[in-house]
């Protein structure tokens, strides 16, 4: 079971008792929540706001790590520019690769 | 150089000539005529270079065949190249 | 009865067939020595061959009329007419040619004319000679009417005869093909 | 297109359906072989297809498509002939049976009945090229409705 | 006596396929460009195979005594000559499709999958 | 062997011809006139090919020749048919 | 962005007309014993005149199933791209 | 004999030449067609019948399968040539090619 | 003769026959077909395992085809002159990965192809791309490789191609076929320059004939361009999304198979033909870095993408990056033979295995998704967990194996390659576990888009075979998280000693002493 990996060793039995271990502590504070909330109701109103989500409201994929991406912006765009969807630029790109790995093999 | 060498040399010249309008030729048909005639030459080499077998591998798939695919191709889709 | 007929005619378009395809294997592989100057395993692949080739072949190939060709008096006009005056007019053609490309005078036209050829084989023989021939070259032809619409270096009038353009072809495409 | 043309097509198709077959059969002895033979056949189903207009032929489909894979299997089927020994043994060869005969050495006028599975290769191959190339062509030319103006 | 002339003629084939692949933007065009790569490698294959005054590694009315091309560069050939028949079918088929749904053969309006 | 000489400086100035019919491919200004250029090409390679199986002294060969001489015709058809279309 | 092509495309090219230079002597190939094998002993093993058919069908025989089956692939995907669907 | 397959060598060489100068020389393409077809197919029967000469010449086998395929490559060619002529011409003239300063044009007038 | 001899062959051939058969009993009748598929897929997987289990415990195996016995591979003089299969541990280790996927996509395409005639055409190409990417991992022949990667290209690209009634599918089918075709001929380029320098086609004659010149170095320029294309590497990587996230799932499962069976013909190329010519520093830099690369690049792009399908493609490209980056710091290793290289090469291979499966499942869940709901914008998706319970569970445990949460497999790969490629620069270290963050927040959102959240729409649930083979690999992916140490012991570790120190014995066995 175990994996040794030159330096050392590791084994998922131990990863499996802490998952257990942090599955016991979730569970625990399970157990500490209100006996009396109920689904449905008023009580599953978002804690911090106390408003009313909209009807069919979902923080969908597209709004997560908004800030990330603002920051990332002008790297993604890049990326977005790089990926241009031209036959051509796919073929340079490939020679471009296929230029590198022809120096390197012959220069060395 | 012996007439074999004259012949090859002729024969190749005239295989870059036809490729090269192959790419060059705005006008897709003309394109593929080019490239039918690279092909023919290109066989021709091919007897030249005393492979037989090639060469009529290369008569009846580069000559008639690619030519008929594309032509069809062409016919289904425009002719001019877009500029 | 009738479909009796019909049965006879298609075994007889397929034993055309096949022996038009044997003849040209045949004449592939000659002077592979045995039997005359075939042997026995190409004449078995031959056989064969083209027995599947008129299987296969047959049943598209033929058109009313076409059985004309297999009379012999036919084939032996047809070599006649190879040798004598469709070679002579093709020299000349080339010689004409010669003359046009030398020094550039020319009077070009689309005419048209009906030879009154009924059958696909004189038509197809009749267009072949036209284009091969001096300074004519066929450019359409009427499937209904049967009106040949040819390309002239040299008009010489607007409405012509047939004799004018091709000379004694017609004829000859009429006797060899119909 | 015009009669002539038909014409030409109805004389010539045999003779290249013919000549085919003879590139494809004697393929162990002159040049050629399955592919080659096979390519030229197909042009014959091309060349009918161009005379005569691809709607007539949009029928043959199914059975060119049948065809193939019955050449693609009989040549499967060859290769594990020779699985007593190893696949794809030609085990046929100078055995004195049906293409078994033995070869003169050196140059010769050739020898139908020589070459022990390469024939029988032959044909299986040519018969899944003239297949597989003439239901490429009619696809593409049966493709989004016939032009045949 | 000609020397390398077929191998550098080979390369030149494939370079131009390569320069039509970068430049052009049909998508035919481009088709036509594999297909001169192709040619450039199969003269390739061939040429690798000539031996000087050979004749063809076939028995059949071979003149006595001659010496004969290498038969395996032939070999590969046809093999790689019917590859690129079916793979400019396919694409071909392809670009048909292409010109179905978009009503165009540029490939720089063929861009709908980007980012 | 006495007529191979020949065959072969014949083959020579056949391939010369092509060279000429090809500069009619290359500035033909439609492409029908490329197409019959196309053609001539064709037939030229077919007879030096079949000069050149005499040259050679192989027999075999000859077989390309009509391979050719049966095969280039459905190119040019194929090219013909759809020379219709026009030039738009 | 053009002058990435055109450089990469020139690099590529220039050590393709390299390899070109650096090969053997065109007619003077190395003459491998496997083909000396091939051109001596066709004829005997696989009993037939051409020595490429016999390569290609014999000794070869499963580069030509791969081929045979590019055919097949080529043909079965085109079908399915051609293929109408009512959908 | 020699001689013989000289002539015919020479006479073949010319035509083809003149065919591969009329396709540069004439003016539009039904005249090239004129040009092409006509100069190429005549030339190439002479060159292949010198072909099929110095087949049956040599004789034997060899020599008589070289005449005899020589001869079917030229049969093919008798019986293509015009005709793809003649569909290129039918091609052009449907594409929309005038004839080049042509006095009179009936298919024209047809449609 | 016993049977276990022809079993590579078999392996190959017998997908082959399959896919000859299965149109004409579709045309018998249907459910014949599903008969024959089923019954050829088990064959083929019995007879890799059976290759395999022969390999792991007798050695590299040789089946020359044509001659009078299968081990027969040289004629008098001690040259081979017929094509010979040459499985050693490697090629067994990628059989079993094709097997794998073979068969989850199998199953799971009883289930998914709704349209008849398509889903015919649809087995046959599979069958014929299985036949072809087992060929590529058994040759042991230059020119057999090429044919069978042209074999694999044509019908993944046929495959990407399969939804015609939308347009996109078609596009990236031209583009990768474009690609996929220039990397062929590249290669066979390659082989024709081998071919003339040493006149042979043997992958074990040429390496022991290869002597390193100029030419031989552009030779391996051309077969590392090409290889590294059709293996997705940065900056040639852009057919890979496209293609990806537009096939059918079914296939796009074994398009990642295909992509890794190139990887394969690039290490058998590095480590078997070259190795005693190339700089093997230099080398195992540029495929590193490549490596390093791809997995930035990658990841970056995947966090912008709002198409599922799109970003599970991306999240495949950068695993390439991973298997990439182990077995090039190996590659550095291996002129100094340092244990760490080893322990790398181990990593990059064990990723392999796991990303076939991992990725598999992922692909086989969108593609559930795709046909539960008729889309895969992840704005518009949403709320599946109610209806899509299992597949949601799958999904799940893809993404934290993918991401390399500790107790599933990705963790164990992950970390032999950092604590590898750590000790040859910190750098790429840094760089594959920053990429395994970035994973594991792009899954999430993915997750958390698609699943969770109210439900937005009604949503077919899955069938059977689908469930059925996104079990296999769950299955398969839980095995090996819970047991890794078995698996590298018994799988990998003789796969990477192949690699590693292989060559002698691979070039005797083929060779004969």
């Amino acid at each position: 079971m175990r994996l040794f990996t030159g330096e050392g060793h590791w084994s998922p039995l131990v990863w499996l008792a802490l998952a257990a271990g942090v599955g016991f502590f979730a569970w625990l504070l399970w157990r500490w929540g209100r006996r009396t909330y109920k689904a449905g109701t008023e009580q599953d109103m978002p804690f911090l706001s106390g408003e009313r989500a909209p009807e069919g409201a979902h923080v969908g994929a597209p709004h997560l790590y908004w800030g990330f991406l603002q920051g990332l912006r002008p790297v993604l765009e890049g990326l977005r520019a790089f990926h241009s969807g031209f036959v051509g630029d796919y073929v340079t790109w490939m020679v471009v690769l296929l230029a590198v790995a022809l120096l390197v093999v012959v220069l060395t | 150089m012996t007439l074999w060498g004259v012949l090859q040399v002729i024969t190749l010249v005239l295989i870059v000539a036809g490729a090269a309008l192959a790419v060059w030729l705005r006008d897709l048909l003309a394109a593929v005529i080019a490239l039918a005639a690279a092909s023919l030459l290109l066989s021709l080499e091919f007897y030249l270079l005393q492979a037989p077998d090639v060469a009529i591998a290369e008569a009846g798939i580069g000559a008639a065949l690619t030519t008929a695919i594309y032509v069809l191709a062409i016919r289904k889709t425009r002719r001019k190249e877009e500029e | 009865m009738l479909y009796s007929l019909a049965a006879m005619l298609r075994a007889a378009e397929w034993a055309v067939t096949a022996a038009f395809a044997l003849a040209t294997y045949l004449v592939l592989v000659l002077w592979t020595g045995g039997i005359g100057l075939w042997s026995l395993s190409e004449l078995i692949a031959g056989a064969v061959l083209s027995a599947i080739v008129g299987m296969v072949a047959a049943p598209i190939l033929w058109e009313r009329g076409g059985f004309r060709i297999l009379q012999p008096h036919r084939w032996v006009l047809f070599f006649f007419y190879l040798v004598g005056p469709f070679f002579l007019a093709m020299a000349r053609a080339n010689l004409d040619v010669a003359f046009r490309v030398i020094t550039g005078r020319i009077r070009p036209g689309i005419v048209r004319f009906n030879p009154g050829l009924k059958t696909d084989l004189g038509k197809t023989l009749l267009a072949n000679s036209i284009t091969l021939t001096p300074g004519t070259l066929t450019v359409d032809v009427d499937d209904a009417t049967g009106d040949f619409y040819v390309h002239w270096i040299n008009v010489k009038s607007l409405e012509p005869k047939p004799e004018e353009v091709c000379g004694p072809f017609p004829s000859w495409a009429r006797r060899i093909a119909e | 297109m015009t009669v002539v043309v038909r014409t030409v097509a109805r004389i010539i198709a045999p003779m290249i359906l013919a000549f085919g077959g003879y590139v494809i059969m004697h393929g162990h002895l002159t040049p050629g072989g399955g592919f080659q033979g096979g390519a030229v056949a197909a042009s014959a189903l091309a060349l009918l297809a161009i005379s005569f207009g691809f709607g007539r032929w949009k029928g043959i489909k199914a059975p060119l498509s049948f065809l193939e894979d019955l050449g693609a299997l009989a040549f499967v089927a060859l290769g594990f002939l020779g699985i007593g020994y190893t696949f794809f043994r030609n085990v046929l060869a100078a055995s004195g049976g049906l293409f078994g005969a033995p070869v003169p050495p050196g140059p010769n006028p050739g020898l139908l009945e020589t070459g022990g599975t390469l024939p029988l290769m032959n044909w299986a191959v040519g018969l899944k090229v003239i297949a597989g190339l003439g239901s490429v062509v009619l696809l593409l030319g049966l493709f989004g409705g016939e032009d045949d103006r | 006596m000609i020397g390398n002339l077929p191998f550098v003629v080979c390369m030149i084939l494939v370079g131009l396929g390569l320069w039509t692949l970068l430049s052009r933007r049909n998508l035919i065009k481009l088709a036509i460009g594999i297909t001169l790569i192709e040619s450039g490698v199969n003269l390739f294959l061939v040429a690798l195979g000539y031996v000087e005054r050979g004749v063809a590694p076939i028995y059949t009315y071979a003149p006595p005594r001659a010496k004969m091309v290498l038969p395996t560069p032939q070999a590969l050939t046809l093999t790689s000559i019917v590859i690129g028949l079916a793979t400019t079918a396919l694409m071909l088929a392809f670009a048909v499709v292409i010109y179905r749904h978009r009503g165009t053969l540029d490939a720089r309006k063929i861009r709908e999958l980007r980012g | 062997m006495i007529g191979e000489l020949s065959f072969g400086v014949a083959a020579v100035v056949l391939a010369a011809f092509m060279g000429v019919s090809v500069l009619r491919l290359a500035i033909g200004p439609t492409a029908a006139d490329r197409a019959v250029a196309l053609d001539t090409v064709n037939t030229l390679v077919v007879t030096t090919m079949v000069l050149l199986g005499a040259a050679f002294g192989q027999v075999v060969y000859v077989d390309v020749a009509i391979v050719y001489a049966l095969l280039s015709f459905v190119g040019t058809l194929y090219i013909a048919r759809y020379l219709e279309g026009g030039l738009k | 962005m053009k002058w990435v092509r055109v450089g990469a495309l020139l690099l590529v090219v220039g050590l393709l007309f390299g390899a070109a230079a650096w090969m053997r002597p065109f007619g003077r190939p190395s003459l491998a014993e496997m083909d000396a094998y091939f051109i001596q002993k066709a004829q005997a093993e696989a009993g037939a005149n051409n020595v490429v058919t016999s390569v290609v069908f014999d000794y070869r025989g499963f580069d030509t199933l791969g081929e045979a089956t590019v055919l097949f692939c080529a043909v079965v995907g085109v079908a399915l791209v051609l293929r109408r669907v009512l959908r | 004999m020699n001689v013989l397959i000289y002539i015919f060598l020479a006479i073949g060489a010319v035509f083809n030449g003149l065919g591969a100068v009329a396709l540069l020389r004439f003016p539009d393409v039904y005249t090239r067609i004129h040009g092409a077809t006509k100069c190429t197919t005549f030339g190439s029967i002479f060159s292949i019948l010198a072909v099929v000469i110095y087949g049956f010449w040599r004789g034997g086998g060899q020599g008589g399968t070289l005449a005899v395929h020589a001869l079917i490559a030229l049969l093919f060619l008798l019986l293509t040539n015009p005709t793809g002529s003649h569909a290129l011409a039918r091609g052009a003239h449907r594409g929309g090619i005038r004839p080049f300063r042509a006095v009179v044009d009936r298919l024209e007038e047809k449609r | 003769m016993t049977f276990g001899v022809h079993a590579p062959i078999l392996a190959i051939a017998v997908p082959l026959l399959g896919a000859f058969a299965l149109p004409v009993f579709t045309k018998l009748h249907r459910s014949l077909r599903d008969i024959w598929a089923a019954a050829v897929g088990a064959f083929t997987c019995a007879m890799v395992i059976t290759v395999a289990v022969q390999v792991f415990t007798s050695g590299v195996q040789v089946y020359t085809l044509g001659a009078a016995s299968p081990t027969a591979s040289v004629v008098q003089g001690g040259f081979p002159i017929r094509i010979v299969l040459a499985v050693d541990g490697m090629s067994a280790f990628m059989g079993l990965i094709s097997a794998l996927v073979g068969l989850a996509s199998l199953v799971y395409s009883f289930g998914f192809l709704k349209e008849e005639q398509g889903k015919t055409l649809a087995m046959t190409l599979f069958f014929l791309l299985w036949a072809g990417m087992l060929g590529m991992e058994y040759t042991g022949d230059m020119f057999n490789f090429f044919v069978f990667l042209e074999v694999t290209s044509i019908a993944a690209c046929s495959l990407v191609g399969y939804r015609t009634w939308e347009s996109a599918p078609v596009e990236a089918a031209f583009k990768t076929m474009a690609m996929y075709t220039v990397g062929g001929l590249l290669v066979l380029l390659s082989i024709g320059i081998l071919y003339g320098e040493y006149g042979a086609l043997n992958i074990a004659y040429l390496s022991s004939k290869v002597v390193g010149s100029q030419l031989d170095k552009i030779a391996l320029g051309l077969l590392l361009g090409g290889l590294l294309m059709k293996a997705g590497a940065v900056p040639a990587h852009m057919w890979a999304p496209d293609a990806y996230g537009e096939a059918p799932a079914q296939a796009a499962i074994v398009l990642v198979a295909n992509t890794q069976a190139s990887l394969y013909g690039l290490w058998r190329v590095l480590f078997t033909l070259f190795v005693g010519v190339l700089s093997a520093p230099a080398v195992g830099w540029l495929v590193a870095s490549l490596g390093a690369l791809t997995i930035l690049v990658a990841v970056l792009a995947a966090v912008t993408q709002r198409d599922l399908g799109r970003l599970i493609a991306y999240g495949a490209v950068s695993q390439i990056g991973y298997m990439l980056l182990g077995v090039g710091v190996g590659l550095a290793a291996l002129s100094s033979r340092q244990d760490w290289g080893l322990v790398a090469m181990k990593g990059g291979i064990f990723h392999m295995l796991n990303d076939a499966a991992t990725v598999g499942l992922l692909m086989l869940a969108a593609g559930v998704v795709r046909r539960a709901t008729g889309t895969k914008d992840l704005a518009s998706l949403g709320g599946l967990g109610h209806d899509l319970k299992w597949t949601s569970g799958f999904f799940l445990l893809g993404v934290l194996a993918l991401a390399g949460i500790p107790p599933l497999n990705g963790f164990a790969s992950k970390f032999l390659i950092y604590e590898s490629s750590f000790r040859l620069s910190p750098i790429l270290a840094a760089i594959a576990v920053l990429g395994s963050i970035l994973l594991l927040a792009v899954f999430a959102r993915a997750f958390q888009g698609a699943f969770l959240g109210p439900r937005l729409r009604e949503a077919r649930p899955a069938s059977p075979a689908m469930l059925a083979a996104m079990g296999i690999l769950a299955a398969v992916i839980l095995a090996m998280g819970l047991a890794p140490g078995f698996f590298v012991e018994h799988l990998v570790g003789p796969a990477a000693e192949a690699l590693w120190r292989g060559r002698d014995l691979y070039l005797a066995a083929v060779l004969g002493g």
